[in-house]
C-alpha cells in the first residue's frame, strides 16, 4: 500500500500554491456571494485575481528557490494584484509562513503546524481583529489550534493538515453566530448574524486544499 | 437570473482599460507613472515646499477618486480594483512622485482594507524618508453611533474634505496646518445615504444585493454595504427628511449656521431626482435658519450604477468656506 | 409588472419641484421668471447687443437643457415635461428675457413637438419685433439616411451646437455670424448611440421600452425611440467600432483632421464604462491619424435612467475650435 | 320615448368636454403603451396632463361664454400644459374649430361637422403631415369623410358624430399598415409596421367620447 508522504519538497509546495488557485477560481463565486451578502460582494473576485497573480509569478521561479523565497514571491504577486483587505492579510500570512521556514530543505508535519501558526498570526497582526469579531482569523484561530493538537498527538503531515482544514471549517461555520466587528460587515451589527464571513470561509478553502493536496501525494 | 449588461471587454482588463481611456482624454490634466499603472498624477500641482495630497481607494466610485486630482486639489489618486483598496505599490510610488519635501498627507475612507494597504504604504515611504500623515473619512453617520465615530465609513463627503484640503495644500500651508484643517473638515462633514437598487461588479455581472421591487434601504454604503434600515420606499420629502433628521441631529446646526450641502447620485438616479432632494433639504435648512454657502448636485462619489443618493452637509467656519471656494481644475471637476 | 422606483413626490408637480431645486442650488447662476416659472434665463450673460441663445426642450435630458444655461453659453432655456416640448409661453417669456437688441437664437434638437411649439413661439415673437432665427440640431446618424439629413433627430450633439453657437454670441458676432457658426457645428457634429436598458417616466414607471436581458439597440433615440438595429450586446470595443464606423462613414473626416470627441452616458451607465469606450474611439481615432483636440466623458445629455450611451464627433476647423475653447460658466458644465 | 337633442348648447359643450378628460384619464396607460412601442412612451401621460388643464381651465369659465371662447381656452390651457407634439396639434385643432363655431348660440349637426373638419384642418396645418404618413391625421381624415356623408344624409347630430368616431376607428387601425413619415416614430421607418399610431388613437377616444356624450343627452 502506497503511503502519504511525511514531508514536502519545494516544488511540491509551490504545486501546492497552484492546486489553492485552482480551488479558489472554482469557489469564487460562493465567495463573492458570501460578501455580498454582508459585504461589499468581492471577495471571490478579489481572491481569484490575487491567486491568478500567484500562479502566474510562481510559474517563472526556479527550481533552486527556497520555501522563504516562494512564499515571499506569492505575497508580493498577491498583495500587487488585490489591494483589498484580503491582499494585506493574506500577503502578511504567506510572508510570516515564509519566515517561519527560513532554512528549511523540506517541510515535515511540524514545521506545517508552524508555517500555520506562523501565517495566522501574520493575520492577526496585519488586521487586528479579535477572536469573535467574525473575520478570517475566527478560522485561523481554530485551526492553528486543531493542528497543534494534531501535532501534539504524533498525527502525520497529512492529518495535520486536515485537522486545520476542519478546525477552520467548524470556525467558518461558527462566523454565522457571531456579530461582525471588524471590517466592512462590522457596520452591520446585528444584521450580520446568520451569514458566514466570506474571508473565513476562503481560509477553509486554502487550508482543506492543502489538506487535500498533500493526502494526494503519495512516496 | 441573467447577467447584468456592462460596456466592458474582460473583466479582468477593465481598471487598465478605464485608465487608458482617463488619460488619453485628460492627457492635460492627469498622467500616469511609468513607475506604476494605477498611479495618477496631477500634472499641475504637486510642487517643491508643497504638501502632497494623495487620495485614493477602490475603483467603481467615479469620479471618485482619480477625477479629483488636478491643481488645486488633490495631488494623485492610487487606483484600486473594483471596490478594493489599491495595494501598497501604487500608494508608494504615487507618494514618491508628488512629495515636495513638505510631507504627503493620505486622505481616504475608512475602510479595513484601505486602512491596512495604505498603513503598508506609509510605513515603507517612512523608511525612506517620506514624512506622511494620514486622515480618515468618516463621514458616515449611519454606519456607527455617534461616540463610535471613528469607526464609521468614508462615504460622499471625501468630497468636501478632499476640497478643503487639497486647497489648504495649494495655498501652501504645512504639513500640521494641512492635517488640520482635513481633521476639521471631516469632523464637520456628516452624510446619510439611501439606496433603492444595486449595482453589479464587472466579473461577477450580478447585483450585489437584493433588495425589494418596493424597498429602500436607508444607511447603506457606496459598495451596497447593509446599511441601518429597510423599508418601503416612501416620497422624495419623507426620504429626505429622514437623511436630514439624521444629519442635523448630529450636526447640531442650527439657525445662523452656515454649510455646504452636497446631493450626490449613487449612479443611476437621474438630477431630476437629485434636484427634488436639493428642495427638500434647502426647506428644511431654511426653517432652521441654516444658510447654503455652497451647493453640490451630482454624482461625486458613485458605485457603479447603484440607485439612491446621499445628503452631505459640511459645517463652516471662514477656514473651510475659503478652502471650499479654491479654484481648482480638476479631470472632472472644477472650481473656476 | 413592478413599478419602477423613484425619488419623487407626486408626478404632477416634478417639473416645478426639479426647477425650484435647480434654482435653490444655483441661485448664482440661473433664475427663474416670474412672467413663466418654466423659463430659466442665465444671471450673468444676456446683455445688450449681444445675440441671445435660446436652448431647450424636454425635461428628462438633465444636464440638458438647463445646465448649459450661463455666461458664455446660452441665455437661457425653456423647459418642457419629461421628454416633451416645452410650450410656446415659456420661450416666448425667455426670448423676450434675453433679447437684447440683436436678434435671438433658438437651438434645440429635431423633433416634431419641439418644432411646432418653438416655431408658434417664434411667430408670436416676431410679431412683437424680435427677430428669432432658429437652428435645429440633427446630428443622430442612426435616425435618418445622408441624404435626409434635415430630418435626423438631434441627441448628444446638443452639447456641441450650444457649446459653440454660446461662445459665438459672447463674442459679440452679429444674429447672421452666430446662426452660420451654428450650422457649420451642426453639419460638423455626427452621433451614433446605443441603449442597453430602458428609463421610466415618473407618470407611468413602467419601462418605455422592451428589451431582451442579453440585447442592445444601435441607433436608439435619447427619448427611447427604436433606433437601426437590434442584437446581442457585444463587448465595448465592437459596440463602439459599430459606432466609430457609422460615424466615420459620415464624418469623411481622416488623417489630419481636428475633431471634438464626446463619449456620453444615457443615465445609468457608469463612468468606468465610458472611459473604456473613450479609449476605442481614441485608438480607432489614433489609427486613423485623427487628432482629437478635446474630450467630454459623462453625462452631457441624458435620458433618466437609461442604459447605454453615445459618441459624437464635431470636426473642427480653426474658428470651431476657439469656440469650444471659449470659457463658459454654467451651473452643471464649465470651461476655465 | 326619449329622443337624443339635435342640438347643443355652450354648457352641454363644456360638459362634452369635462367628458373627453375623463376618457382620456382612462385610456392614459394605454396612450403611453402605444407610443412607448413607435415613440416616447408619453402620449399618454401628455393627453392627460393637458386635459386636466383643460378641465381645470374650463371649471372656471362663465355660463355667458361663446363656443368660440371655450375652445380657445381648453386650447390655451392644453397647449400651455403640455407642449410636446399633441400641445399645438390639439390646441389648433381647439381654436380652428372654435373659429367656426363663431356666433353660434347652439351646435347643430351641420354645425358639429364643420367644427370636426376645422379642427381636423388645423391640425393639418400645423403639422403638415399628409395621409398615410401615419398621425393622428389619419384618424381625422376619415373620421371628417364619415361625419359629412352622414350629414350629406341627413343623419343626426348623435349618428353624424358616431360616424366621425367609426371614420376615427377605422383609421386608426389602419395606421398600423403605415411606416411612419412624420414625428418620432417616423425614424423607426418598416419597424413601425404593426403599431397604431398613439396620436390617432387619442383622435379616435376623442371622436367616441363625444359621440356617446351627445348620445347620452336626451330632451
Ligand atoms: N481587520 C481584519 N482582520 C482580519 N480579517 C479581516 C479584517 N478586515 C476584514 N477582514 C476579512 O476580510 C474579508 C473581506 O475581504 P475582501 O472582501 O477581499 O475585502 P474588502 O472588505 O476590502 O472588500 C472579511 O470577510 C474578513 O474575513
Ligand atoms: N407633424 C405631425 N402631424 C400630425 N400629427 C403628428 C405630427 N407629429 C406627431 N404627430 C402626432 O403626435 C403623436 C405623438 O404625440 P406625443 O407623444 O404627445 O408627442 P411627442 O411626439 O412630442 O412625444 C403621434 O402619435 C402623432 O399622431
Ligand atoms: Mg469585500
Ligand atoms: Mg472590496
Ligand atoms: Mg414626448
Ligand atoms: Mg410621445
Amino acid at each position: 500500500m502506497t503511503e502519504t508522504i511525511q514531508q514536502i519538497t519545494p516544488a511540491q509546495f509551490v504545486a501546492l500554491f497552484n492546486r489553492i488557485g485552482e480551488a479558489i477560481e472554482a469557489e469564487k463565486g460562493w465567495l463573492s456571494d458570501l460578501d455580498g451578502v454582508i459585504g461589499d460582494g468581492d471577495h471571490g473576485v478579489t481572491m481569484a485575481i490575487g491567486w491568478t497573480a500567484v500562479r502566474e509569478a510562481l510559474a517563472g521561479i526556479g527550481a533552486d528557490k527556497s520555501f522563504t523565497d516562494i512564499c515571499n514571491t506569492a505575497a508580493k504577486a498577491f498583495l500587487n494584484a488585490v489591494g483589498a483587505s484580503a491582499g494585506p492579510l493574506y500577503a502578511t500570512a504567506f510572508m510570516r509562513g515564509g519566515a517561519a521556514l527560513k532554512g528549511r530543505e523540506t517541510l515535515d508535519a511540524a514545521t506545517m503546524v508552524a508555517f500555520i501558526e506562523a501565517a495566522a498570526q501574520g493575520i492577526v497582526d496585519r488586521g487586528k481583529a479579535e477572536p469573535g469579531d467574525k473575520t478570517m482569523v475566527d478560522a485561523w484561530m481554530p485551526a492553528v489550534a486543531a493542528a497543534k493538537a494534531a501535532l501534539a498527538d504524533g498525527k502525520s503531515l497529512a492529518d495535520c493538515l486536515q485537522a486545520a482544514a476542519s478546525g477552520a471549517e467548524s470556525g467558518m461555520k461558527a462566523t454565522a453566530d457571531m456579530t461582525a466587528k471588524k471590517g466592512r460587515s462590522s457596520k452591520l451589527g446585528e444584521r450580520s448574524l446568520g451569514h458566514m464571513d466570506p474571508g473565513a470561509a476562503s481560509t477553509f478553502i486554502t487550508l482543506r486544499t492543502m489538506a487535500q493536496g498533500v493526502a494526494a501525494l503519495t512516496n | 437570473m441573467a447577467k447584468t449588461k456592462k460596456l466592458i471587454n474582460d473583466a479582468n482588463n477593465i481598471i487598465t482599460e478605464m485608465l487608458d481611456g482617463v488619460i488619453g482624454a485628460h492627457g492635460d490634466i492627469l498622467r500616469r507613472l511609468d513607475s506604476n499603472p494605477r498611479s495618477i498624477v496631477a500634472v499641475d500641482g504637486p510642487r517643491d515646499g508643497k504638501v502632497g495630497i494623495l487620495i485614493g481607494g477602490g475603483s467603481g466610485h467615479e469620479p471618485a477618486f482619480l477625477g479629483y486630482v488636478g491643481k488645486g486639489l488633490a495631488d494623485a489618486a492610487a487606483v484600486g480594483n473594483v471596490f478594493a483598496s489599491p495595494a501598497p505599490d501604487p500608494i508608494i510610488e504615487a507618494t514618491k512622485a508628488i512629495d515636495g519635501g513638505a510631507g504627503v498627507v493620505y486622505l481616504y475612507g475608512n475602510y479595513a482594507g484601505d486602512v491596512m494597504n495604505f498603513d503598508m504604504a506609509a510605513e515603507m515611504c517612512a523608511m525612506e524618508d517620506i514624512t506622511v500623515r494620514t486622515v480618515l473619512v468618516t463621514d458616515d453617520v449611519a454606519s456607527a453611533p455617534a461616540d463610535k465615530w471613528k469607526e464609521r465609513r468614508g462615504v460622499a463627503g471625501d468630497f468636501f474634505v478632499f476640497k478643503v484640503a487639497g486647497a489648504a495644500a495649494d495655498q501652501m500651508l504645512d504639513l500640521d496646518a494641512v492635517v488640520a484643517v482635513a481633521e476639521k473638515a471631516n469632523r464637520a462633514t456628516y452624510t446619510m445615504g439611501v439606496a433603492l437598487g444595486p449595482c453589479s461588479l464587472p466579473h461577477t455581472l450580478k447585483p450585489n444585493f437584493e433588495i425589494g421591487e418596493d424597498e429602500m434601504e436607508i444607511g447603506m454604503g457606496i459598495h451596497g454595504e447593509p446599511g441601518v434600515a429597510r423599508g418601503k420606499l416612501q416620497s422624495a420629502d419623507a426620504v429626505t427628511d429622514s437623511l436630514v433628521d439624521g444629519i442635523l441631529a448630529e450636526a447640531k446646526a442650527g439657525a445662523g449656521d452656515e454649510v455646504a450641502l452636497l446631493v450626490n447620485g449613487l449612479g443611476s438616479t437621474s438630477l431630476m431626482e437629485l434636484y427634488v432632494v436639493h428642495r427638500r433639504v434647502k426647506q428644511r435648512l431654511d426653517e432652521a435658519g441654516i444658510k447654503i454657502h455652497r451647493s453640490f448636485v451630482g454624482n461625486y462619489v458613485t458605485s457603479l450604477e447603484m440607485a439612491g443618493m446621499s445628503v452631505t452637509l459640511m459645517k463652516l467656519d471662514a477656514d473651510l468656506k475659503k478652502h471650499l471656494d479654491h479654484p481648482c481644475r480638476c479631470a472632472m471637476f472644477q472650481v473656476a
